[in-house]
């Protein structure tokens, strides 16, 4: 093949329908506070974690709701549980429950259980 | 007994002119179409309990049944006017004459060809919220254009509000709580549905808006995403691949929905023999008619014993709009009363 | 889709389209890309009878430069007066613009100068110190696309050839790709406006051809100026014309159909450097969809040589569709230019098919009765 | 020699228990840890024996601390486990006396009346059928109770007792029926041959004239060793597991065995001592205030123990250790319950947990630090400011800016390794200081700072620190008006139990009354970082029944010493809610400014001149 000295790029745009949710699914099974969220983002502004980690709370609901599961995978092991979210939560979401079944839901599909 | 002519009966002025009888008033009521009750002929259900429109559409009728002058199919070609009263032509041969008149001529729905990037009137699934209404009103189920069950449904907010393409600055209002009601209708007729709203600000401004919107989320799993449709695309199945960008993600976004209904928005009559327009009346930067003093003398115009009510001043609920036409009616029959003397403002005095 | 919606909608976008007497202004990038495309609209309005008039001593419109960011617009402006200039002093007043770019930026200034007349008058004043040229502004400003759409049916109605499958007479799949600078930026200066365009689809629709719309329709090619001339870029532009090979392909497309300088260029190169990248073709056979200019359709249409309107230039190979619309060629002279001398052929693409015997049957049948 | 053929079924079924049980024991053993195992080995040959007896004669017989929480059941547990015991040995020395000449196998005592039906002229033998009579009837009663607990353990005073497996009903319903069939044939045999004594005997004259005991006896006898023989073979796949393990857990513990942090054989041993007599059932506010029915110690050990673990169950638990504090055997349920969540989302992908924030380590006497929860009630963080700043103190505020973390969380959630990565580089900073004090306002930072940390220096939570400067007279605090309840946090009662500390400074500043539910009986606030899946739903019942509890005496104040709950009484309270370390910055004694000192020096002088 010829070297032509640029390349293709990746598409960026999230495609709804390829994705698969099932991280959504498996944490909205365990933990049906998830669909009450607004995206208002007062957890991540508690989070003690995204003071120092590109981590929002915010953004893994919202990219479980898409279907990103690379992207949930690479930021969900940053949070550390502090629990200052679920005390922010303006609508009462169990956050660190959400954020401890997707770390399960990752694992599941890992182990090709879900 | 005076008399008051009102120009449009829709929900202002069936209220108003049962008011006004009431007090003792000569009421006619000008309708243009053939039918009375305004927009709400249109609607099945009113945010924010979804209470039947019906039933308040026939009691408004009910009201004004008795006791005064109908006049449907009219159109208004002319109005002549003095300190007296005013002279009104319809149907280029018939005269009214009245000591009073009140506008009640409401408000225009965008029209959502006008936004072509979103294929309605080309693309087969795109409807509007105000189809979607009388779909619901219809009773019968709500299919695609390929008469399946949709599965997806995604509803597009400010279609033609707040939006300078679109030739409209200002806020509908009543499209947020809207889509939302009828969002939660349709996932109880299609429980097996996905349905997405793209909105740009969710605005439930009024009382129990706010719980309706959180009924919707945490009853009926309905999906908020906030975003603006750029432009969709019908595929050969008929179904649609929308464009967004996922704002909170700051990533476009595209999804295929089985339907895509369309909020419009509302917008002031400019068509051409509107009677803001013949009266000389003035508008407001946003072209809904321009109110004297919003606080002190809402209702009135420039012109004496001329008010007005309702849409013609801006978007409102059902409920305000009520509420519009019962005040602007105990200003009439203020005026009527002390005619000579009157100048606009007593009605704070008398209330005091 | 409802087709009444989409006419009800190009009803609102009509626009006034002179129909003879062309002062006409050529593109930069076509001169190098497909020199004969512009060759062959002087041909046919001369065919059809029409008078077109170019004046050698015409210029760029520094297009290029001004959407590169390298050429202030004021001296684009006097340019372009220039080019006015020229029109007027030749006796013209329609002018027929090659380039979208161009004919977006001549749309662009005409309407500043509407605008704002005091920059029109620093314009020509500008002008004046610089050549001495006065000028009158056109009376008709029409792209070549425009023009071609407006005498589609008299195409139509001298072509020996139409855009129908010879072998199973139904009618050839097109897909059309608008210059972005044709009408996004003033939807009423184009046929059909913005969204759903009209301009080559009319053409198509003469020829008997049948459109189709697709989701990346809208997309740009991915030129894009600096991003393909800076080469650190370039792989962005590719990156734009694949997403709309992407999408296209599903609906089996017999041919795209452009009215821009630079999409035909990059949509019929680009399938070659995929297939390079990624071993990965589009259309048929491994052949590629094969791309056209509006030119290049209406002369196959009316029966002229493809080599003399310039086919063989073309990376993907546009004998598929020759052969599928019945339009006869020697594959023998495909490579002679002028008076018969050899032109060199191109080195063999590793993946993209550019020999014949990949064809299917069908069209081997048509290449023997040739 | 003495045998019949009934007797099998008791034969086998004991063989079979204590073959099952010499090779699950000996497996565990052999898993020990060498020095485990050195222990154990040493154990044996020391004194700790006589202590480990002692125990399991006052708690596996006589149920001691059942007894003492609560009588009926206590009574129930040892008239069973007793009784039954005494029934054995006393049957022992029975037949060795009759029978010293023959081979004593393990039946003859059990049977001994079908082969000795009548004693004859044996001068003791009155004595003992009198005392085995009294032993049955013993047993009997406890047989009785227990059946009336399942009926109705409110009687009892239990608000719920466990709900059993099948295999534990199987076995239940076998022992249950050893006594009563053990008074059938003994009944039938006295009536059959004479003997028996005020019980066996009356029995047997009442069953003799109603049904022919010579033909009905033997049957009888078969029954009693069935019941025997299949109780044995239930034993090990039941709860009665424990009735043996109890011992060997007792021994272990005495031999100074203890849970690592990860699953050992003592963990199994631990699993294996839960009787499920259900006393941690009605200590769970969950159970009580929370209407979470399923996630207690019994069902988790119980879940655990048979290998159906459900995370969300696992991951529902205040960790307040209520349930540890009433377990009669004391098994360390809250080990066990970490361990458990460590095995099921311990293995991350992410372990180079490498994001704590670089922060400058600041040279100071004390490092406070706050806690990510104290960042959301700053009126604390606030106290302790004023506190350091009147009292002259050089202190680094570790977590100022926010953003570290104690790593304590992350245990709750199972992530030990990533937890022990950021302990690792918390310990750096707090060593660079020099400082010889660490004070923390959070009871969970403290908690970890004092046992993970290993650290020399003094960890300290903020009531102990803030009682040591009054003592010093480093502050002055002077009375506030109005009377307090103080709220012992879970975190620094039961496990570190500090008491009196917060007493004793509450005291020297208001009027304390005291509470039903404090000190190792404290409730959680409902607040526990350790739960992840209640919602609030569930912790607010807890928090609202908690703070009626606490509140009962009317109180003016509710005082903590905890962040979390602070939060979580502040939402139902109708009192004000405090930390200490709050009322502390409020009665504090200001130290007055330089000038007015020097003022109040000069005007005496100034008056002496008009003399």
């Amino acid at each position: 093949m010829i070297g032509f000295g640029y390349k293709i790029q990746a598409d960026r745009q999230i495609d709804y329908d390829s994705n698969n949710r099932r991280i959504l699914e498996f944490v909205r099974d365990g933990e049906p506070s998830i669909d009450w969220c607004m995206s208002c983002g007062t957890c991540a502004s508690a989070c003690t974690a995204a003071m120092t980690a590109d981590y929002s709370l915010r953004r893994l609901i919202i990219q479980a709701r898409r279907g990103m599961e690379n992207e949930i995978r690479e930021s969900v092991y940053r949070c550390r549980f502090c629990g200052k979210c679920f005390n922010a939560c303006p609508r009462g979401v169990n956050t660190r429950n959400i954020v401890y079944l997707m770390q399960l839901a990752a694992t599941k599909i890992t182990n090709h259980e879900i | 007994m005076k008399s008051v002519t009102i120009i449009g009966g829709g929900v202002a002025g069936l209220e108003a002119a049962a008011r006004l009888t009431r007090m003792g008033q000569a009421v006619t009521v000008i309708e243009k179409s053939d039918q009375l009750g305004g927009r709400l002929n249109q609607w099945h259900a009113l945010f924010p309990f979804r209470t039947p429109a019906g039933p308040l559409l026939s009691k408004l009728r009910n009201n004004v049944a008795e006791g005064m002058n109908m006049i449907v199919n009219a159109n208004i070609t002319g109005v002549e006017y003095n300190d007296d009263g005013f002279a009104i032509r319809i149907n280029n041969n018939r005269m009214i004459t009245a000591n009073s008149v009140l506008l009640t001529t409401g408000f225009d729905i965008f029209d959502a060809e006008k936004k072509e990037e979103y294929g309605y009137g080309i693309y087969e699934n795109v409807i509007t919220s105000v189809e979607l209404e009388q779909m619901f009103h219809s009773g019968k189920p709500i299919l695609t254009a390929q008469g399946n069950i949709p599965s997806r449904i995604g509803f597009i907010h400010c279609v033609g509000s707040r939006d300078e393409k679109a030739g409209n600055l200002h806020c509908s209002k009543v499209c947020c709580v809207t889509a939302v009601k009828q969002a939660i209708e349709i996932k109880e007729l299609i429980p097996s549905a996905e349905i997405f709203l793209y909105y740009m600000d969710l605005r439930m401004f009024g009382r129990h808006f706010e719980e309706l919107y959180k009924e919707a989320q945490f009853k009926h799993g309905i999906q908020f995403i906030r975003a603006r449709l750029s432009e969709a695309f019908e595929n050969p199945d008929g179904t649609l691949q929308i464009r967004i960008e996922d704002t909170l993600l700051a990533k476009p976004l595209k999804m295929n929905l089985d339907m895509m209904v369309l909020m419009v928005g509302i917008q002031p009559q400019r068509k051409t023999g509107n009677l803001i327009d013949m009266l000389g009346l003035e508008r407001d930067a946003d072209g809904f008619l321009m109110q004297e003093d919003p606080y002190g003398s809402p209702f009135k115009t420039k012109i004496r014993g001329l008010y007005c009510a309702g849409g013609i001043t801006g978007p409102k609920t059902i409920e305000e709009t009520l509420i519009e036409a019962r005040a602007v009616a105990a200003e009439i029959n203020n005026y009527l009363k002390h005619k000579e003397t009157y100048t606009g403002h007593e009605h704070f005095v008398m209330e005091l | 889709m409802k087709q009444e919606g989409k006419r009800r909608l190009w009803q609102e976008y009509q626009k006034e389209i002179a129909t003879d007497k062309f002062f006409y202004v050529r593109s930069c990038v076509r001169q190098n890309f497909f020199p004969a495309a512009e060759q062959t609209f002087l041909r046919i309005l001369r065919d059809l009878g029409k008078t077109v008039y170019e004046n050698p001593g015409h210029t760029t419109c520094t297009g290029i430069g001004y959407h590169s960011d390298v050429v202030p617009l004021h001296t684009t402006m006097t340019v372009v007066a220039r080019q006015f200039a020229l029109m007027t002093e030749a006796g013209y007043e329609n002018l027929a613009v090659s380039c979208i770019t161009s004919f977006g930026l001549y749309t662009e200034i005409m309407d500043t100068w509407h605008h704002f007349p005091e920059i029109e008058n620093k314009t020509r004043e500008y002008l004046r110190k610089a050549t001495g040229r006065e000028f009158t502004l056109p009376k008709n400003l029409a792209h070549a696309s425009d023009i071609l759409y407006k005498l589609r049916h008299d195409i139509a109605a001298r072509a020996p050839y139409r855009l129908i499958n010879q072998a199973t007479g139904e009618p050839l799949r097109v897909v059309e790709h608008i210059g972005c600078h044709y009408s996004k930026m003033f939807p009423h200066k184009g046929v059909g406006g913005a969204e759903y365009p009209y301009v080559l689809v009319g053409l198509v629709e003469a020829l008997g051809g049948e459109i189709i719309d697709y989701p990346e329709r809208r997309h740009c090619c991915g030129f894009g100026f600096r991003q393909y001339v800076v080469r650190a870029n370039r792989g962005y532009s590719l990156s734009c014309s694949k997403k709309k090979f992407d999408s296209m392909e599903p609906y089996r497309p017999d041919c795209i159909l452009t009215n821009c300088p630079g999409c035909p260029y990059f949509l019929d190169r680009w399938q070659y450097v995929v297939s390079e990248m990624e071993g990965r073709t589009y259309g048929v056979n491994g052949h590629g969809i094969p791309v056209l200019t509006y030119e290049e359709l209406a002369g196959l249409a009316l029966g002229y040589d493809p080599w003399d309107i310039g086919l063989q230039t073309h990376q993907v190979s546009i004998e598929p569709l020759m052969l599928k619309m019945g339009v006869p060629f020697d594959p023998s002279k495909k490579y002679l230019g002028k008076n018969g001398e050899y032109i060199g052929r191109p080195s063999k693409p590793n993946v993209l098919k550019i020999d014949m015997d990949a064809l299917n049957t069908e069209h081997r049948i048509l290449i023997t009765e040739y | 020699m003495k045998f019949d053929l009934f007797v099998l079924p008791f034969a086998l079924g004991l063989t079979f228990l204590l073959g099952y049980l010499t090779v699950k024991y000996s497996v565990w053993y052999f898993k020990l840890e060498t020095s485990d195992r050195v222990k154990v080995r040493k154990g044996f040959s020391s004194l700790r024996v006589i202590r480990a007896l002692r125990e399991i004669f006052f708690e596996s017989l006589l149920h001691r601390r059942i007894f003492l929480k609560n009588r009926l059941l206590g009574f129930m547990h040892m008239s069973l486990a007793f009784g039954w015991f005494l029934l054995i040995a006393v049957g022992n020395l029975e037949s060795r006396i009759y029978q010293p000449a023959e081979l004593n196998l393990p039946y003859v005592p059990i049977f001994f009346k079908f082969f000795h039906a009548n004693p004859g002229a044996f001068p003791m033998h009155r004595i003992f059928s009198f005392v085995m009579d009294l032993l049955l009837l013993f047993v009997l009663t406890g047989v009785i109770l227990a059946f009336a607990k399942r009926i109705s353990s409110g009687a009892y005073g239990m608000k719920r007792t466990t709900r059993l497996m099948a295999s534990d009903r199987f076995a239940m319903t076998s022992l249950w029926l050893i006594f009563p069939l053990r008074l059938l044939a003994e009944s039938f045999t006295a009536a059959a041959y004479g003997g028996g004594d005020f019980l066996t005997g009356t029995v047997g004259n009442l069953l003799g004239n109603l049904l022919s005991a010579t033909l009905l006896y033997y049957p009888a006898w078969w029954a009693y060793s069935m019941s025997l023989g299949i109780f044995f073979i239930a034993l090990p796949f039941s709860r009665y597991m424990h009735i043996p393990t109890e011992v060997v857990l007792i021994f272990s513990r005495h031999f100074g065995l203890e849970e690592t942090g990860h699953r050992t054989p003592i963990t199994e041993i631990e699993i294996n001592s839960c009787s499920r007599c259900g006393l941690c059932l009605d200590a769970c506010q969950l159970s009580f205030a929370g209407g979470v029915h399923t996630i207690q110690s019994a069902y988790q050990l119980k879940a655990i123990r048979y290998h159906h673990i459900e995370p969300k169950d696992t991951f529902n638990c205040l960790m307040c250790r209520r349930c540890e504090n009433t377990c009669p055997v004391g098994i360390d349920i809250s080990s066990i319950r970490m361990i458990t969540r460590k095995e099921l989302n311990g293995r991350t992908p992410d372990p180079s947990f490498d994001r704590q924030p670089a922060i400058q380590t600041r040279k100071a006497d004390v490092i406070y630090f706050a806690g990510c929860m104290t960042h959301q009630t700053p009126a604390i963080k606030k106290a302790m400011q004023t506190v350091f700043k009147e009292s002259n103190i050089s202190y680094w505020f570790m977590d100022e800016l926010g953003g570290l973390c104690c790593g304590r969380p992350m245990m709750f959630a199972g992530h030990h390794q990533q937890a022990l990565l950021m302990i690792e580089k918390n310990r750096k900073l707090i060593e660079e200081s020099g400082a010889q004090t660490m004070v923390t306002s959070c009871p969970i930072c403290f908690k970890v700072f004092a046992r993970d940390y290993n650290l020399n220096i003094r960890i300290m939570h903020h009531t102990q620190y803030l009682l040591e400067l009054a003592l010093q007279k480093k502050i002055r605090l002077e009375p506030i008006a109005g009377s307090a309840v103080y709220h012992d946090p879970c975190e620094l009662s039961r496990d570190l139990t500090i008491y009196e500390e917060p007493r004793q400074l509450l005291g020297k500043m208001m009027k304390l009354t005291t509470a039903e539910f404090e000190r190792d009986n404290t409730l959680c606030c409902g607040n526990s970082l350790a739960n992840f899946s209640a919602g609030n739903d569930v912790r607010q019942s807890v928090t609202r029944d908690a703070f009626e509890k606490l509140t009962s005496q009317g109180a003016q104040y509710l005082i903590t010493s905890c962040p979390m709950c602070k939060k979580a009484f502040e939402k139902v309270a109708d009192v004000p809610v405090k930390d200490i370390a709050e009322m502390v910055s409020k009665s504090i004694h200001k130290r007055q400014p330089k000038v007015i000192a020097g003022k109040l020096k000069a005007e005496p002088s100034a008056a002496l001149t008009f003399h």
